[in-house]
């Protein structure tokens, strides 16, 4: 009993901690920036024409999903035990008699509504302005995003828990070995988030009429595999960051 | 209840934190001293939890210092300096109040109470970001006390405070070590603690070199060189009678005072007790000039010179 | 002959100007930069796009290719040495593919070059020395126009040299001295804008990675936005949105080299726009950098 | 010429008054400034330095007035801030160059004079490490180099001994010490460690509050103490106590076993206490005229002027060098 009264006192205090930091404004500012982009944009939108679905769909394939999702994740997912842990502020927590799991799984439910909440968010926000073709772009690919999101939070917590400092991995990761991994030829590119999550786009969008995107090396797969594979990593991610938090000695705390 | 220590050993990677270390450190207020880099905060780290040990066991009462259970008996005080800024020092407080499973209302209850102890409760609305170093220390300190825990680690809880601040908070400990409390406080500055702590670890290179009351400490040490300064009015008289002793090693006669060096300490100021009573002389101050616990921990530091 | 017992020495000699220090702080910022060695995987990138502009102008120059062969290396390498109307200035191209190189090491260095004196509390050790606050500003943003020259102006006036030294005469040089002009006008653009932008970022936000995050969103998402719109419009004016764009319209609008009619009316426009962003930026860190902060 | 001449010094912060009309006059040696926090010794440094500009008053230091001739003050005066302020990748031998630099220095000079000073503050091993090895102790080696680079007339050493351990501490006071002796500069050492400043300091500047209550040479400021002393022993003390307060001698005990502070009666001979001693089989091991320590000194002196509050009034709270 008193155990739960301090998870949920431990969640409800990361979450919000999280929801007033410097991440929520910084992630603010580029989907503010799409918001603007597309209330300029949806005037072109308008008659739900093919063009206009294509292009609405390029925009959420390459600026949407290929970058404010990542960045979410990392301002959310790396923050909540990696912003702990440079801060040092991780230390307070675990001198509590709070077993780790818990702690990590504390974090972990902290972050993920804030993030899914947020790219849900401007995802929805994004579809209403665009009118008739937003809403059918919102429901074949709210699934994608979905995924996308809890593949990179979960991702972005094992490089939390695991590497000193994850945040600027984290980045790196998600803006440029990602997006450079992610259109490599052949295979390579199956080990990008991204990838799958476009793939699933892609195989959305196609019965609609969504033309293949003019990246040489894109070669999708189809969606469930895809939906598969981001569930997969999202699990892997997860248990392995729960097994590396259990057994760490964070030496770097004081 | 105790904290033991049974024979840890404690690597990161090849590097050596500390060395096959065993101890019992019982009720009252226990003062770990050593330099830099000797094992001090391994030590502490290890004492709360924070690293499981390569080798030997840290219990905190019988649980395992690593165990969450053994996290409710112990209240810890960090050496660093960060907290959750935004929060004021009653809100983080409580916050940690609250992570012990407490209910609202018991939390708030103990919060103030908690506050009060460290003398924050008329500064505790003020937002931690913009609070001294000494109100942070309270802070932490109160942090570690919420539970009331029957043993306290504490690194540093002296550090960067200005001397008012440094008397408020040694008042605070003592009358927690009265409690029959087991208080474990790390330090750098020797000088403070001493008046402090009822006994003293020192540690060097990863070992425990020392440990006993300082005077016990001291007492054990009575072999070692030491350098006596004596004022006198008679000053050459008093030279000229210790010339002669056994235990006198050199006698250097300054503008204003006496030098003696002794090679064995016990024997003598025994002797010279006697020497002074049977002639009389009028000795205005007797001291030895490396004799404090920062020559005592000097000398175990570094060995015999 | 004699014995100096003392192991103190004194020093006598005259202090020069505080602006002469400021170079030390190019100097030193230089040496943290280019002692990183994770920044050399960028920089990497950066000497290997140099070299194989290189390259392409030893070829072009030395190997008498067949016209189509020649036709496609100016087509993937976006370069044409003499400019011609209705073609891109080859130099410029070049430098513009260097800036994003310039904006990852920027990114990931301005945490290091200024953030870290807020954060470590560093200031007053600059401050408290013979310097005042416009120096250490000064003192920053040459250094990191050295950065971003070391690595767009330089390396581009090389290029021109070489086109001119694998030519048969001098005409080259003499011909076209208005590019290597354009180039340095560009420079002195990307230098302005960018120091400006990254060490005031630097100095509010501190860390890398609110630091990565703000800086890419200007500079990777608006660039994308910006052509979706002028796509969707039509309207050039959309361009404005894209920094590295308003940055190179600015640097031909500079000497009025090379400039379509188009690119012209919107030039004036990205001119104001810059000119506003750094006015403010300044001003905020005017306000920043200070050697006593009050915390309320 | 007086080292330091202050007169009716005030600053403020908005509606905080960090210092309230300031006066004091300081001669060349060693400086120790002491207080509590937000007591306003960090304003008072940072005026010294030119800094801040005081909002009514100044003063002159070295003969540089402190608001108009800020920069050539600093040329003159080396400053050892208290945080970290290092610069990283730095090697050390480049970290004091840059200081040298930044005071105006010719490169070569600089560069110079920084194996110079680090040889002389112990750091010449270390000289080419990067500054992300030192440790602590070493950090601040490497501050008071920086500081000296220039060969300063006055140096401002704002928390030397922060965070160092006996040793370290030790030899850092050392350092001071040397320096003061050897090359005749004049020191201001703001600490809270107030042994420290004992050690060092022949005038101390007592701040409480954003008020100067006491400044001038040490030892005028101290209470005398006639006929009271602090003895230690070894041995019964129980007998030896019984012993001695038979014979008239006033015994008060504290917290150690085997240590009290005693008042002699009229006509006392000191050898007595060893004469005692000897007869109650205790050997007496210390004995030291109870003078006032600069400890007692600083609770008197801010006491009178009203109970130390630890900190600064509430919304007082300064927090500099950001």
């Amino acid at each position: 009993m008193s155990l739960l009264r301090a998870w949920i006192t431990l969640v409800w205090l990361s979450f919000r901690r999280l929801l007033w930091s410097g991440s929520t404004l910084m992630v603010l500012l580029p989907i503010a920036a799409c918001t603007l982009f597309i209330l300029r944009w949806r005037f072109r939108l308008e008659g739900g024409s093919f063009e206009s679905f294509n292009a609405f769909s390029l925009f959420l394939m390459f600026a949407f999903a290929s970058f404010v999702v990542p960045i979410c994740a990392v301002a959310y997912g790396t923050a909540s035990i990696g912003g702990d842990r440079e801060d040092r502020t991780l230390l307070f927590l675990l001198v509590r008699p709070v077993p780790r799991p818990l702690v990590f799984f504390a974090k972990f439910f902290a972050t993920l509504p804030l993030a899914l909440g947020l790219v849900m968010g401007a995802f929805w926000l994004y579809c209403q302005l665009a009118g008739e073709i937003g809403a059918l772009a919102y429901s074949l690919y709210l699934p994608a995003i979905f995924y996308m999101t809890i593949a990179y939070v979960s991702l972005f917590h094992f490089f939390a828990v695991s590497f000193r400092h994850s945040t600027i991995i984290a980045l790196i990761y998600a803006l440029f070995i990602e997006i450079v991994l992610g259109n490599l030829p052949g295979i390579v590119k199956r080990v990008a988030i991204n990838y799958y999550g476009r793939s699933m786009m892609y195989a959305a969008g196609v019965p609609e009429g969504l033309e293949r995107p003019d990246a040489q090396w894109f070669e999708p797969i189809s969606a469930t595999t895809s939906a598969a594979a981001l569930a997969g990593i999202t699990l892997v991610a997860l248990l392995v960051a729960l097994v590396v938090f259990q057994r760490r000695e964070y030496t770097d705390l004081t | 209840m105790f904290l033991t220590f049974d024979h840890v050993t404690k690597f990161y990677g090849p590097v050596i934190g500390v060395n096959n270390v065993s101890c019992r450190i019982g009720p009252g207020i226990t003062g770990l001293f050593g330099a830099n880099g000797a094992g001090k905060s391994t030590l502490m780290k290890l004492a709360s939890g924070q690293l499981r040990p390569s080798q030997g066991t840290v219990a905190v009462g019988d649980r395992r210092a690593w165990s969450t259970e053994a996290k409710r008996h112990f209240g810890y005080s960090p050496d660093i300096n960060s907290f959750y800024e935004e929060m004021t020092g009653r809100e983080f407080i409580y916050v940690m109040a609250r992570l012990y499973g407490l209910a609202k209302a018991d939390a708030r209850a103990r919060t103030e109470e908690v506050l009060r102890e460290v003398g924050m409760i008329d500064r505790a609305g003020r937002r931690l970001a913009g609070c001294s170093h000494g109100m942070r220390q309270r802070v932490k300190l109160g942090q570690a006390l919420i539970n009331d825990p029957p043993i306290l680690l504490l690194d540093e809880p002296l550090s960067g405070i200005d001397p008012g601040g440094r008397r408020e908070i040694s008042r605070l400990l003592l009358e927690q070590g009265e409690k029959g409390k087991t208080i474990l406080i790390s330090s750098h500055i020797l000088v403070e603690t001493e008046n402090l702590a009822d006994s003293v670890l020192i540690i060097a290179r990863g070992r425990i070199v020392a440990s006993g009351t300082l005077v016990e400490i001291r007492a054990l040490l009575e072999d070692r060189p030491l350098t006596v300064e004596i004022v006198s009015d008679d000053a050459r008289q008093l030279a000229a009678l210790l010339v002669a002793e056994p235990d006198v090693r050199g006698i250097e006669l300054r503008p204003d005072s006496l030098l003696i060096r002794t090679r064995n300490p016990g024997r003598f100021f025994s002797r010279f007790n006697d020497v002074v009573a049977s002639n009389q002389v009028s000795v205005v101050k007797l001291q030895t000039l490396d004799g404090g616990a920062d020559a005592v921990f000097n000398y175990l530091q570094q060995g015999p010179r | 002959m004699g014995i100096n017992n003392a192991h103190y020495y004194g020093w006598q000699g005259k202090l020069h100007s505080p602006w002469i220090s400021t170079l030390s702080i190019v100097r030193v910022a230089l040496l943290q930069v280019f002692r990183r060695k994770s920044y050399w995987v960028v920089i990497g990138l950066g000497v290997f796009q140099f070299l194989s502009f290189w390259i392409v102008i030893y070829a072009i120059t030395q190997a008498r290719l067949p016209a189509n062969a020649q036709r496609d290396l100016y087509e993937v390498f976006g370069f044409s040495p003499s400019p011609e109307p209705g073609e891109e200035n080859g130099y410029i191209a070049f430098m513009q593919q260097q800036s994003v190189v310039v904006m990852i090491l920027l990114a990931f260095s301005g945490s290091l070059l200024v953030g870290s004196d807020f954060r470590m509390k560093s200031l007053p050790f600059y401050l408290s020395r013979r310097i005042d606050r416009r120096h250490y500003i000064v003192g920053k943003l040459l250094a990191v126009s050295a950065i971003v020259s070391l690595l767009t102006t330089v390396p581009a006036l090389l290029l021109f040299l070489e086109y001119g030294m694998f030519t048969p005469s001098v005409g080259y040089w003499r011909e076209n001295w208005g590019i290597a002009v354009s180039v340095l006008a560009y420079g002195a653009v990307l230098c302005a804008v960018l120091s400006i932008l990254i060490v005031t970022l630097s100095a509010y936000l501190q860390r890398v990675a609110p630091i990565a995050i703000t800086w890419s969103s200007l500079f990777v998402l608006l660039i994308r936005l910006a052509s979706y719109l002028q796509d969707a419009t039509d309207n050039n004016y959309w361009y404005l949105l894209d920094p590295w764009r308003d940055m190179r319209l600015v640097g031909k609008l500079c000497f009025g080299v090379f400039l379509e009619q188009e690119e012209h009316d919107i030039a004036a426009w990205a001119a104001v726009i810059l000119a506003g962003v750094c006015a403010v930026c300044l001003v905020l860190l005017v306000r920043r950098v200070r050697a006593v902060d009050i915390v309320e | 010429m007086h080292l330091v001449d202050i007169q009716n010094l005030s600053r403020n912060y908005g509606h905080v008054r960090a210092l309230v009309d300031v006066s004091f006059t300081l001669e060349q040696g060693t400086i120790g400034l002491v207080g509590n926090n937000g007591a306003g010794k960090s304003t008072l440094l940072k005026v010294l330095l030119g800094l801040l500009k005081p909002d009514a008053g100044g003063g002159t230091i070295l003969g540089c007035d402190i608001r108009h001739a800020t920069r050539e003050l600093r040329g003159r005066v080396g400053y050892m801030p208290e945080t970290a302020a290092t610069v990283p990748v730095l090697k050390g031998v480049e970290f004091v160059t840059l200081a040298g630099d930044l005071y105006g220095m010719p490169h070569r000079d600089a560069r110079r004079r920084a194996h110079e000073v680090l040889n002389y503050v112990g750091l010449g091993e270390l000289r080419y490490r990067r500054l992300e090895e030192y440790s602590t102790g070493n950090v601040q080696r490497l501050k008071l180099a920086a500081a000296l680079v220039h060969d300063p007339q006055l140096l401002l050493l704002d928390e030397p001994t922060n965070g160092l351990d006996p040793e370290g501490r030790q030899s850092m006071l050392d350092l001071i010490h040397d320096l003061i002796t050897e090359t005749g500069k004049s020191v201001i050492l703001c600490t809270h460690l107030l042994p420290d400043v004992e050690r060092l300091c022949q005038q101390i500047v007592v701040l409480h509050r954003g008020t100067v209550i006491r400044a001038g040479a040490m030892a005028a400021l101290r209470h005398a103490v006639g006929n009271r002393f602090e003895i230690g022993w070894q041995g019964p003390g129980e007998g030896y106590v019984a012993a001695l307060r038979a014979a008239g001698v006033e015994v008060s005990l504290n917290s150690h076993p085997d240590r009290a502070t005693v008042q002699t009666p009229a006509g006392w001979n000191n050898s007595q206490f060893f004469a005692l001693a000897r007869e109650r089989d205790c050997v007496l091991t210390q004995l030291k005229p109870d003078e006032e320590d600069l400890e007692r000194l600083f609770f008197r002196v801010t006491e009178e002027k009203g109970p130390a509050p630890t900190s600064a009034l509430p919304g007082e709270e300064l927090k500099h060098g950001h």
